[in-house]
């Protein structure tokens, strides 16, 4: 029983984009690595194809498709074993902000953009002193007269250089009750008083381009707010779940790469008689991975059909997010060990990429520790049965 | 128990002092990128006497041992990973020389190696193969006074660069069988042998690992080291010493992972506390340490058997590898959690310790080996009908 | 999204069922624990009440359900934490030999008692010398004139001292293929030359007893043989599916038990203010925990339809049982550890009952090495794409 | 390096020739199921002086030192753990009696335990806040030259049959602090104590567990053990030793699995093969062994560091313990499921030492604690502003 049942639509958009990958993309990944960016010619293509935001409705200029859609790239993706392509970010992550909360002006103005892959979207929420503890952000937002005031820096913004619009997070410094201060404000990035800063050079994920932003008084129209002001803690809390569940399926997508990669491997080696392949540890060490990701991805399929069904499965999500990222580590680790030596070498071995990329995915989007403290208060403050 | 004399503490300051003034953060990052071995350092550090601590005076070793070895190694790994491995193993197999090669050919090579002018490399293992001795397939005939070898090496490390190799070859003359093999040293500048690079790999990478093939290429007969036939045996013995050296590297790196956690928990501030006053972070930092120290000590104790002579110690050796790295991962794995963001980031160091640990337990030999040597040691003999 | 949804008869007979075993069954589970025996009584009250062989045909006395009453069965004694009430192997394990491949003679003779808790069958394949190997099986079965003559010793054999009818895997010994030398049998325990062996003093399941049998010159008609001639080793792989499966089952609840325990004595010290409560490593084990079983609950009922749907799954339920039985020692053991000293009493605390019964699972329905190996030999024999 | 001394090998061997000929499997089990202590053993041991070896002689002790007291601890629990916890655990805490107490106590009671006459339990630990010393709830106060008690103490070994107890009091005049706690010894005859059996436990059940009752308990003045308002330094002091106990029993269960399990594999046969010819079987023996090795090695460290007065231990012991219960419960629980279905029956003996193995992790001292006292040490100060 398939837990997801994909209609012949896309099965065929899936096809499509895998051949796209083929082509137009991964011939280019050495090139664009090195250069720590991907062109934003490759963003129009994207999007002029259908591979950009393919929930956007139509009014906007999307396809209005369902999320499994999404799913499908995102999955693509990484069994391309292309995390740096962070597509997704941009494309569940950052418009569904716009999609949500923005004013039927703002929403004209910026999603037939996002979509084609003229616009490309960054959030800004993360601080240097202030990491995953949205209460201690002191990114100042100030109304005078029509504009906002934008003061302060923001760091690890995934398309940070290659960003056209930002969702900012920034508070009022009136408000003392931090959970009412912030608000989201849409930066366009060539705004004066924001500076990009320098590029992070980063373990994996090379071709995405990661940086620091400078605001220093820079003033947006009052019109650039993105919902109601001082909402935005609850605004970010709203979109978490869409977040950890899209993390999750590229986890589970990466961990199939992997794994997909060594099988195949081994069965070769079977078939060369070579001495890896008759090893009974690497045999069970294989049985034991693939058991792993098939409940993960048994669990995280559930949890997507959920989601669109609109139900609330944040705690579910915030468990899929930690234990499948941490899985993604553990599998892209452990089958190296089992090609030894060879599993080192970049050059013959596509597990030294995944290795690289996938150990920032128990990092964002909410660190794994964040996933567990949610996970337990939401469990002993509740009286619910666990069965 | 276990306490290091007064000249080994000695050392080990000495080590520390070296590394804290000429080891530079900025320039390894951007050597390691570009695969660029740090010979300038090297010399420094020959200069000094920190290459071959355990190698006799006479060829310009330390005269001492492999505890002192390891502490300079540890030390060297602590404060940059990549560059403390280069720093250790730009000599890798040369142990077969100093133990097992006659007076001649010791006097001719160990004296420009451990002066950091020479690098050497160990081809044993071959593709496909691996370090299953008995199928490997590189072949040495005896002609004429020398001898002649013809097959495919690979994960040799400094195999770009190396002044000599010491190879692994079977006797043609005789079967498959563990007295079948002669552990031979080739000069690198003898003709016949091609070198591909590996290139870029998961860490250690300002040490070249390369796939070396051996095409007709004749050497003299007293490259033989050792007894003939006795390639196996020795290539095992060297192999103690190279696990001890391999754990010390990895207590090293798991050591200078937990040393920039610890600082970052200490100073970071989430939620109105130090990450180091929350439980959680306390209880990684227990097991961080109790890793650590249980390693070490299994490490030094290694080390300090073999220094006294002691037998038994193949399993021993392979225990401390296989368990220094393990910690070594699972430490510097944690160090980066720690660090959050940040530690995904080049300029943390962590991230460049974890993949540095990584290739520690990749290449030398795979844990598969040392789960093999310790298995046969502790089963014994098994009676089958 | 529930993967599973059951109606509202079976919502009902949950209820039944734990009802029945809160007033008729656990009351007495310290003193069948100590006699290590459950009265003949008990299981034909069970029986009378439907919660014996539920999928059983009306024709022979049975309900005709579906497989989640068996399900539910299963479930609801794990959650009671009350293993060593082995029920299932009647119900889920043995019966179905009879029901599948079982004369309707057969049938007529023996499923309507089972139904009814008259008969308690038990399954006698594993021999002293032979655990998971098969093919070294020694007993014999000599066809005789209308008899055959049964000679050797099997062992482990759950329900050893209760159970009124084998079904018994014996070799022809003129037959060297293994494969084609084992046929299976239907024993009545009473037959001459059957002798029960005494029983075993194991970890946890007190009240499951577990004997070793003898079977000297045993002589059964040749009306007693189950299935054709020689396709022993075939009828059995036949029902490894459904025996791993319930295996999976009952380890998830009681695993679901452990969880379910533990995180409401969590809840109670957090009121209390207790220190237990406070500590934020206990409650991050929690969190893991409790997503541990969230994944294997989704994997597993996944199963379950399939199985349902008669569709081939032998290589999942392979993982799942491996994968269910060592999380449920993990958990149960863990635990423990999070209520400290408290953990380790037994009148304090039923955590010690299930970790010394759930040890036992990783055991038997085959070991979980025996599974690892037939995952590994289906994966890398196969070209099928994991994906 | 880590090497037993000739004296301390001929400890080793006393101690294995003692349980090979006393300890036997069928009594044990009975005993076991039965809750009953191995008093005609115990006296046995304490005529052969195998009780106390780290106690002073003069009060009938050995007069050796922890590491000595861990070989012979090791010893018996490998070969049988409930028994060997047994015969190490009649005296819980009377070190807190050798180390803090006068010599009139000393003179008074230890004599009488190391002769096997007596018990001893330790009352440390209270209802709902376990180890948190600053919140414990046991109050002395001091009134006419005596000690008056009240309070209830929990998970008190030997509870029902000690002769005496270290009790942990907080003296009412003084706020929660470091400062304001005693050790007190309180006779078990003493008037005012109520002992309520905490039944059969998951494992350790030769030795009964209790939850101990103070009511207006009256003690001489001189039964305070060492400085007054010094209970949790002492108390900590004496966890170092417990620690060190514990992981010694920890190695031998582990190790006594082990044995088990390789004998085994080395006889069982599937498929044609003896079980420990299988690589995956190789490769679990390799695990159990270089764990076993690893825990043993800092276990003996630790108590070698004690015996030499070494500082800084409480890290170092609760590393130890950590780390050898991890082991085993690690290595019984592989013995168990290498032994298949035979390993889940009471006769194998492996499904005994699993379930020694989780008592001693959770009886004694809680993971928890050691977690802390080890991350503390680790941490040290943290700057807040």
């Amino acid at each position: 029983m398939e837990i997801i049942n994909y209609t012949d639509e896309h099965h065929e958009y899936r096809q499509r984009f895998r051949s796209f990958l083929e082509t137009d993309i991964l011939p280019h990944k050495n090139q664009w690595d090195n250069a720590q960016l991907i062109p934003k010619d490759i963003w129009k293509k994207l999007g002029k194809n259908g591979f950009l935001c393919p929930t956007v409705e139509k009014a906007y200029g999307g396809a209005g498709q369902d999320f499994l859609y999404s799913v499908i790239v995102i999955e693509e993706i990484a069994r391309a074993n292309y995390l740096g392509l962070f597509a997704y970010l941009h494309s569940e992550v950052v418009v569904p902000y716009i999609t949500a909360y923005a004013t039927e002006a703002q929403k004209m103005a910026y999603l037939p953009g996002c979509v084609v892959g003229d616009i490309i979207t960054a959030v800004a929420m993360t601080e240097p002193d202030a990491g995953s503890d949205l209460a201690s952000m002191v990114t100042t937002a100030v109304e005078q007269d029509d504009h906002i005031i934008i003061n302060g820096s923001k760091t690890f913004i995934s398309n940070g250089v290659n960003c056209d619009l930002i969702v900012l997070a920034a508070r009022d410094p009136q408000e003392k009750n931090p959970h009412k201060a912030i608000s989201l404000f849409l930066v366009e990035a060539d705004t004066p008083g924001l500076k990009k800063g320098v590029q992070f050079e980063k373990m994996g994920m090379h071709s995405q381009d990661t940086t620091e932003l400078f605001f220093n008084n820079c003033k947006i129209p009052v019109s650039g707010r993105l919902g109601p002001k001082g909402a935005g803690f609850k605004l970010l809390m709203n979109k978490l779940q869409q977040e950890r569940l899209v993390c999750a399926v590229s986890a589970v997508a990466c961990s199939e790469f992997c794994l997909e990669w060594t099988v195949n491997y081994f069965r070769q080696a079977l078939a060369d008689k070579s001495h890896l392949a008759r090893s009974q540890a690497s045999q069970f060490a294989l049985a034991e991975m693939v058991t792993e990701l098939k409940m993960e991805k048994a669990f995280v399929n559930g949890l997507v059909l959920s989601h669109m069904a609109g139900e609330n499965v944040i705690l579910e999500t915030s468990m899929a997010k930690f234990s499948t990222t941490d899985s993604a580590k553990r599998i892209s680790s452990r089958c190296m060990d089992l090609l030894e030596e060879m599993g080192g070498i970049e050059g013959n071995c596509p597990l030294v990429d995944a290795f690289n990329d996938v150990r920032v995915l128990s990092i964002y989007a909410g660190t794994n520790e964040i996933m567990k403290q949610i996970i337990a208060k939401e469990l002993l403050s509740s009286s619910k049965s666990l069965c | 128990m276990f306490e290091l004399t007064k000249s080994q503490k000695g050392i080990q300051k000495a080590a520390l002092e070296f590394v804290k003034g000429e080891l530079d953060k900025d320039i390894s990052f951007k050597m390691e990128k570009e695969g660029k071995f740090p010979e300038k350092i090297l010399r420094q550090a020959a200069e000094l006497g920190f290459l071959g601590v355990h190698f006799d005076e006479t060829y310009l070793g330390g005269g001492m041992g492999q505890v002192e070895n390891c502490l300079v190694s540890e030390t060297f790994c602590r404060k940059d990973a990549t560059m403390g491995k280069a720093l250790t193993l730009w000599g890798y197999a040369s142990e077969c020389l100093l133990r097992f090669g006659n007076d001649k050919l010791k006097e001719h090579y160990l004296p420009r190696l451990l002066d950091g002018e020479i690098f050497s490399g160990g081809c044993f293992s071959e593709p496909g193969i691996g370090l299953n001795f008995l199928s490997q397939n590189t072949i040495a005939i005896q002609q004429e006074g020398r001898w002649i070898i013809n097959g495919i090496k690979n994960n040799v490390m400094n195999g770009t660069n190396a002044g000599f190799y010491i190879v692994l070859c079977r006797d043609r003359s005789q079967k498959a069988s563990t007295d079948a093999f002669h552990m031979i040293l080739v000069d690198a500048e003898s003709k016949g042998i091609s070198v591909t690079d590996s290139g870029r790999k998961i860490g250690n990478n300002m040490i070249s690992t390369a796939q070396v093939a051996f095409n007709d290429v004749s050497v003299p007969e007293n490259h033989l080291l050792g007894k003939p036939g006795k390639g196996i045996a020795q290539l095992r013995r060297f192999f103690i010493e190279s696990h001890i050296a391999s754990a010390a590297q990895a207590v090293g790196i798991a050591q200078g992972a937990f040393d920039r956690a610890l600082e970052h928990v200490k100073q970071r501030e989430q939620f109105g506390k130090k990450l180091a006053q929350f439980q959680v972070t306390r209880n990684k930092l227990a097991d961080m340490a109790t890793q650590i120290e249980m390693s070490r000590l299994m490490t030094y104790t290694a080390a300090s058997k073999f220094d006294n002579g002691g037998k038994k110690l193949e399993h021993i050796a392979a225990m401390a590898k296989k368990n220094a790295c393990e910690t070594a991962m699972a430490v510097s794995d944690e160090a980066i959690q720690l660090f959050g963001g940040y530690g995904y980031m080049g300029e943390s160091e962590v991230e460049r310790f974890y993949r540095d640990a990584k290739a520690t337990a990749l290449f030398e030999t795979p844990e598969s080996y040392q789960n093999e040597i310790i298995a046969s040691e502790t089963i014994g003999k098994i009676r089958t009908k």
